[in-house]
């Protein structure tokens, strides 16, 4: 792997996962009780041998970029490649950003000074855990000019509606791809991963740019399915694409079935995050809980129910959490109550309070917000 | 903030640990597993960060291996310094041959040279095979107030218990006038707890003195310390208010975990303003199943808890199967416990495999201390891997 | 890239290198001084990592103080590994008591539990006292290719000069058939460079046989390689073609030094492709008066130059003072020269005080070393402060 | 100085330093053959015993935050405390930005959670050596609400154009501030360097952005002159602010002495920057070199005068550079001549051409631009 490196963009719009992205980037929206969702993407990229990674960023970085810090979570704080956080050269304002083929030719140095001859290209808004290598030995090995990574679809789940589906023909070469659809039961999702030489990356960045298109899937690549020998490569195992509060709450739940747990943070590697120094979770005497996920750092002295607790939660004497997923150091005060609720980090559920949603609606309290 | 060349610690974490048995056959005692997460060293590594004590040596001969991997270059505890920092000092061949340091004192000794380097007023020498939360820069605030050549940490034993340690009698401004080594009839109840604050120079002449003496162990309770009262050095007592326990034993080992697992600890893990460092891993958050029942534990990341989780302490990784009860136990990282296992008073070491229907029998109240790596195969007793007095399990004290 | 548990790499560090005098007296031989600004160690620690050999144990007992804290956990050669990365690798005291290294053979057999670890395929052993730049990413492909037990890298030396070396004889296809210490009339120019690669089970299997065995040293050269020809291993010589030299001895050390002054050296330094990495200074660019003169030599950051300066090399920190002049020379750290100073061929220790005037005199043309800290009073002569047997200045070759 | 933290902030503009601030911010800016002029302040107080320093932003910071890093090479890479690089939470457009209290205001959280009492404010664009300690101990035992450090300026260079002259009455309080001046020889020239109560500086950032008042001197310190008790400091040595490209020119050259390359960069503690893997810098046997400093990892084949030479210079046979800077890794061809210049990063200067400016105006050879 050492001539693949690996990109990161933005593929998606902040808008869908409000409030949680009101001051940071979906690549930063915290997931699975102590991970963002960069995480997910970074780490298989890293375990598939990827030792060179840039992350270009649009708006709302500087909490992804506290999180990133050097690369160090990942191993990548290195001296020779490593990780590159990639931001706008100038700011964006709201409708000046129109894809990421605009980001990478404000940053055509960067790829210029690469040695890597093959680039894997993602978005960052996965939970996955991929391993890249046999995507990239099919690549080769099929002498396609572009690789797309597909998923099956599994069930009726929007996870990947509007990413596009993939028709393919002979030899899992691409015909059409049609992206306002949402691909059904059996049908091939288009995943936002793809696989190039770093040489193709670099014309199709200039022929749209020039043209002033700048949309990596609509126009580098559909654009030029007639040109290229498009092909198409499944992944396995446990995947979604967070683009809306539903599906971020749904798929955190998900990781309450041992079988995802261990797939998904265990298979084929581990999922790196940024280290926090966090002592054990503490239940005491009158804790009770059931069918939960519980990051470090939380003291538990009432009742957890099928709820993701990420680090440092308190949960008072007397307070039932139920169906919740609840962010960074947020504290359900005595005999409080949450349902159906995702509490953003530092959230104050006070004494007595309940604060509840429904199942297919679940309710979100804001950052460091009290009720 | 105390600068780096007022004080150097000197950190003793050269000691075997014969009396922690099997915990410490791979490790040095200070490298032992404690809490869930944490390695005994991680508490006074930790009170020197806490405390401004940013340049601390690292005595250790004894099985340094992981110890060394453990601090590295002090990362974790923010003792990554330009200036000072934390440092290993392993014995080393020179030019006159290799030699392995004999006791605490001449383990200070022949690292004189490491001291002299940051030119410090003040040495303090701890150990690393104590839990506690203290802050030092106070106690050398006391040693200066008091002028003092040597300052001692005490802390109130129970009356009962003074005979078993180093007990001091002191005058009323707190100037020790006597030490006592584990008295039979004790005139007082402040028990030493091996931590001293010594003024450099006064340090280096009575390292000289005690070498050259070949009658002495060249240990600093037994020779050193009396050495220095003897001289009439201005030596006082630095009461100690707060929770404070020697591991040197399995049962003590034992007690200062499930003292964590009080619903208020007198060590409190999650005060944030007195962090307790050290490596972290990288695991999952752990996972508790609706069958399962955790009450008055600590569970670290990446276990999965199938069945009855009570009065414990279960570090990285550990999976308990349906069905299983813990009581009163540690479980060690990595470990695996199938369904149907009843465990009471027992320490698994790392990595244990132990199948299905395995239970613990112990008419007494005895530990069962199992050694990493070990597999019982299903429905068999689980049994300590290592005999009585391996484990030392006498309530003797240094 | 090589997966970290392809190959694991042993340097072999432990050297008390007598030949090079007092330069060695505070410090192992592979942390010597080197090229105004490295250590000789960083050669092959950067050599690993420009491979992509990124799981390495450094294999040290001698004076490992200066080397320990030079290595760290890695940073500056990228070493700083979540898997794998560099360790240090030191004698220490288990439940048996504790054993300092024997031979070569026996510091890797001490250390296999290490190797175990990673679960490599292949063993790299390489030595921490050679300067040369090698990838060892292509003898190990060659390795592969061949599919042998053990290779060897050789390199060819001039004829006249074989007899001094461990030579390969070897069949068309590179297999070595033959191994001949010290050679009184040679066959072949190809010596061993002491650096290479096995199978793991074989180096396994091979080193129990050497512990097994009393009468052997166990030692590489003189033990193990001719056991595993004995034993009809595959064995092949792999051809390195570059710059490669052997620091063992004073004159060689100096030649190497000097090697680095040619318009287009050997040995680049500047190659961005193949950086050696070394812990960085932090010092001011260095001052060239507009009195001062200097040609063909490497000048560190830190240094103030007023005098002249030809073929040397100078430290950081180095002051040169006022019609002083320097040739053929090596500068450490620190060091303070004064005014109208004549230095030829002299190799001057970190920290050193040249008064005024000084001058050295070496009637024949013997190398001047100095040790760290001297002082030379003004006016006086520059001489070596260790006689001549300590500095070894015998042509020996290991 | 653990109840003292740092804040460094952006006193000056961009423009006066261009064309070198046409990628980076005036703290970026290189100088003395390896540094950044952050780089002073930062080392100054890094020596005091400050260790928890913010560097708030506000353009074009990019470099600036690949230069700190995570605040290493200062030993500020630390778990409680150390550095903290603030940017602003919107992007400024070109008139939008009036202040640093602007930017203290966007970071009110920062300041809300150090626990240090005082705060050492200094601007960007300083190249000192300071051991702020003195100034703190002053600040505290003569009962000042603020104390200003200033210079007794020595020279009539324009170092402190536009600062502000401090006139002070007894027990050096501070009577009156003359900004729209040039202090004189022998007159107090304000540093853009305040020692206050962390409290003082909160009340100050409320009262004046309520006002819609945004200027640390202006609004902050001289429109409280009547109720707050001011006193000045004087700081010692070397000393200039560089907003100019002639005082760039002028204080690099400076250098050349050894008393004030000894002063600057040993006195009273060692400067830090980040630092690179470059080899010692090597003569060959035509190298003629005079009064010159140079950093590590140049090759110099031929001729070097009066010049300041970052990391990586390559000299060619028969070049001759002469009462010149050389940024990183600049190139001088075979013959080529320069003189007067200032080469930016990666400049070239081809074989046989010349390259000259004139003593009271340099020329500036852009960032990787060749002639």
């Amino acid at each position: 792997m050492k001539d693949v490196m690996g990109v990161i963009y933005v593929n998606d719009d902040d808008e869908a996962l409000q409030p949680l992205t009101k001051d940071r980037c979906v690549a930063s929206v915290p997931f699975g009780g102590r991970y963002r969702l960069i995480d997910f993407i970074l780490s298989s990229m890293v375990n598939t041998g990827i030792f060179n990674v840039s992350v270009f960023t649009v708006r709302k970085y500087r909490s992804l970029m506290d999180h990133l810090e050097t690369g160090k979570s990942w191993d990548l704080n290195r001296k020779q490649d490593g990780l590159f956080i990639l931001p706008p050269q100038t700011h964006y304002h709201s409708s000046e950003f129109q894809g990421a083929l605009q980001s990478f030719n404000q940053h055509l140095d960067y790829f210029h000074r690469c040695r890597q001859e093959y680039v894997v290209i993602s978005g960052s808004n996965l939970v996955c855990n991929l391993d890249f290598a046999p995507a990239v030995s099919f690549h080769r090995e099929s002498d396609a000019d572009i690789t797309i990574l597909y998923k099956e679809v599994e069930h009726p789940e929007p996870d990947f509606a509007g990413c596009g589906k993939i028709i393919t023909g002979e030899g899992e070469r691409v015909q059409e791809i049609i992206t306002a659809s949402n691909p059904a039961r059996g049908e091939k999702a288009a995943l936002c991963i793809y696989v190039m030489r770093k040489a193709l990356l670099l014309d199709l960045i200039q022929q749209c740019t020039e043209a002033g298109k700048f949309h990596l899937l609509g126009d580098g690549i559909i654009g030029n399915l007639q040109n290229l020998k498009v092909c198409a490569f499944p992944a396995e195992g446990f995947l979604s694409m967070i683009h809306s509060i539903g599906l971020f709450y749904r798929r955190n739940m998900d990781l309450l079935q041992p079988s995802i747990w261990g797939e998904l943070f265990f298979q084929p590697g581990l999922i790196y995050t940024k280290v926090k120094d966090e002592p054990p979770t503490r239940y005491t005497e009158n804790a009770v809980v059931q069918n939960s996920i519980l990051a470090n750092g939380c003291i538990i002295e009432g009742r957890v129910e099928n709820s993701v607790l990420f680090r440092g939660v308190r949960v008072h004497k007397g307070a039932h959490v139920k169906d919740s997923i609840v962010l960074q150091r947020s504290v359900i005060g005595e005999n409080a109550r949450v349902e159906y609720a995702i509490l953003d980090k530092e959230a104050y559920v006070s004494a007595h309070k309940t604060f509840r949603g429904e199942e297919r609606k679940p309710v979100v309290l804001e950052k460091r917000k009290t009720v | 903030m105390i600068r780096a060349r007022d004080c150097v610690a000197m950190l003793l974490a050269g000691g075997e640990g014969r009396r922690l048995g099997m915990l410490t056959r791979e490790l040095a005692k200070p490298a032992v597993p404690f809490g869930g997460k944490y390695r005994v060293i991680d508490f006074t590594l930790s009170n020197c960060t806490n405390s401004g004590i940013l340049t601390v040596g690292v005595l250790t001969q004894y099985q340094p291996l992981i110890l060394n991997s453990h601090i590295g270059i002090g990362i974790p505890w923010d003792l990554d310094r330009k200036d000072g920092g934390v440092t290993v000092l392993s014995p080393f061949v020179d030019q006159k041959g290799g030699e392995w340091y004999k006791g605490t004192a001449d383990a200070i000794f022949q690292n004189l040279y490491f001291i002299e380097r940051y030119d410090p007023r003040y040495v303090l020498v701890i150990s690393g095979d104590h839990i506690y939360k203290m802050d030092y820069s106070r106690m050398l605030k006391y040693h200066q107030e008091k002028q003092a050549d040597v300052t001692i940490a005490v802390i109130e034993v129970p009356w009962a218990e003074a005979s078993r340690f180093g007990i001091m009698n002191t005058a009323q401004d707190g100037r020790i006038v006597e030490f006592e080594e584990k008295p039979e009839k004790p005139r007082n109840n402040l028990a030493s707890m091996g931590i001293y604050i010594f003024d450099r120079e006064i340090l280096q002449d009575h390292l000289r003195v005690d070498q050259a003496n070949p009658a002495s162990s060249n240990d600093f309770g037994k020779n050193v310390i009396p050495q220095m009262l003897q001289a009439d050095c201005r030596m006082f007592a630095y009461l100690f208010r707060g929770y404070w326990k020697d591991v040197g034993t399995l049962e003590s080992f034992w007690e200062a975990n499930m003292d964590l697992l009080q619903d208020q600890p007198d060590l409190d893990l999650n005060d944030l303003t007195w962090p307790i460092y050290t490596v972290n891993p990288n695991q999952p958050p752990h996972y508790i199943d609706p069958a399962a029942r955790v009450k008055r534990s600590l569970i670290n990341e990446g276990c999965m808890v199938f069945g009855q989780v009570e009065h414990s302490i279960l570090f990285p990784g550990v999976q308990v199967g349906k069905g299983s009860v813990l009581r009163d136990s540690i479980i060690m990282s990595g470990t695996t416990i199938g369904t149907d296992v009843l465990l009471e008073r027992a320490i698994i070491g790392e990595n244990v495999i132990i199948g299905n229907g395995c239970y613990t029998s112990s008419p007494g109240k005895e530990l069962i201390v199992v050694r990493e790596n070990s597999i019982f195969p299903d429905n068999s007793v689980v049994e300590s891997t290592l005999n009585g007095e391996m484990m030392g399990l006498r309530g003797e004290k240094k």
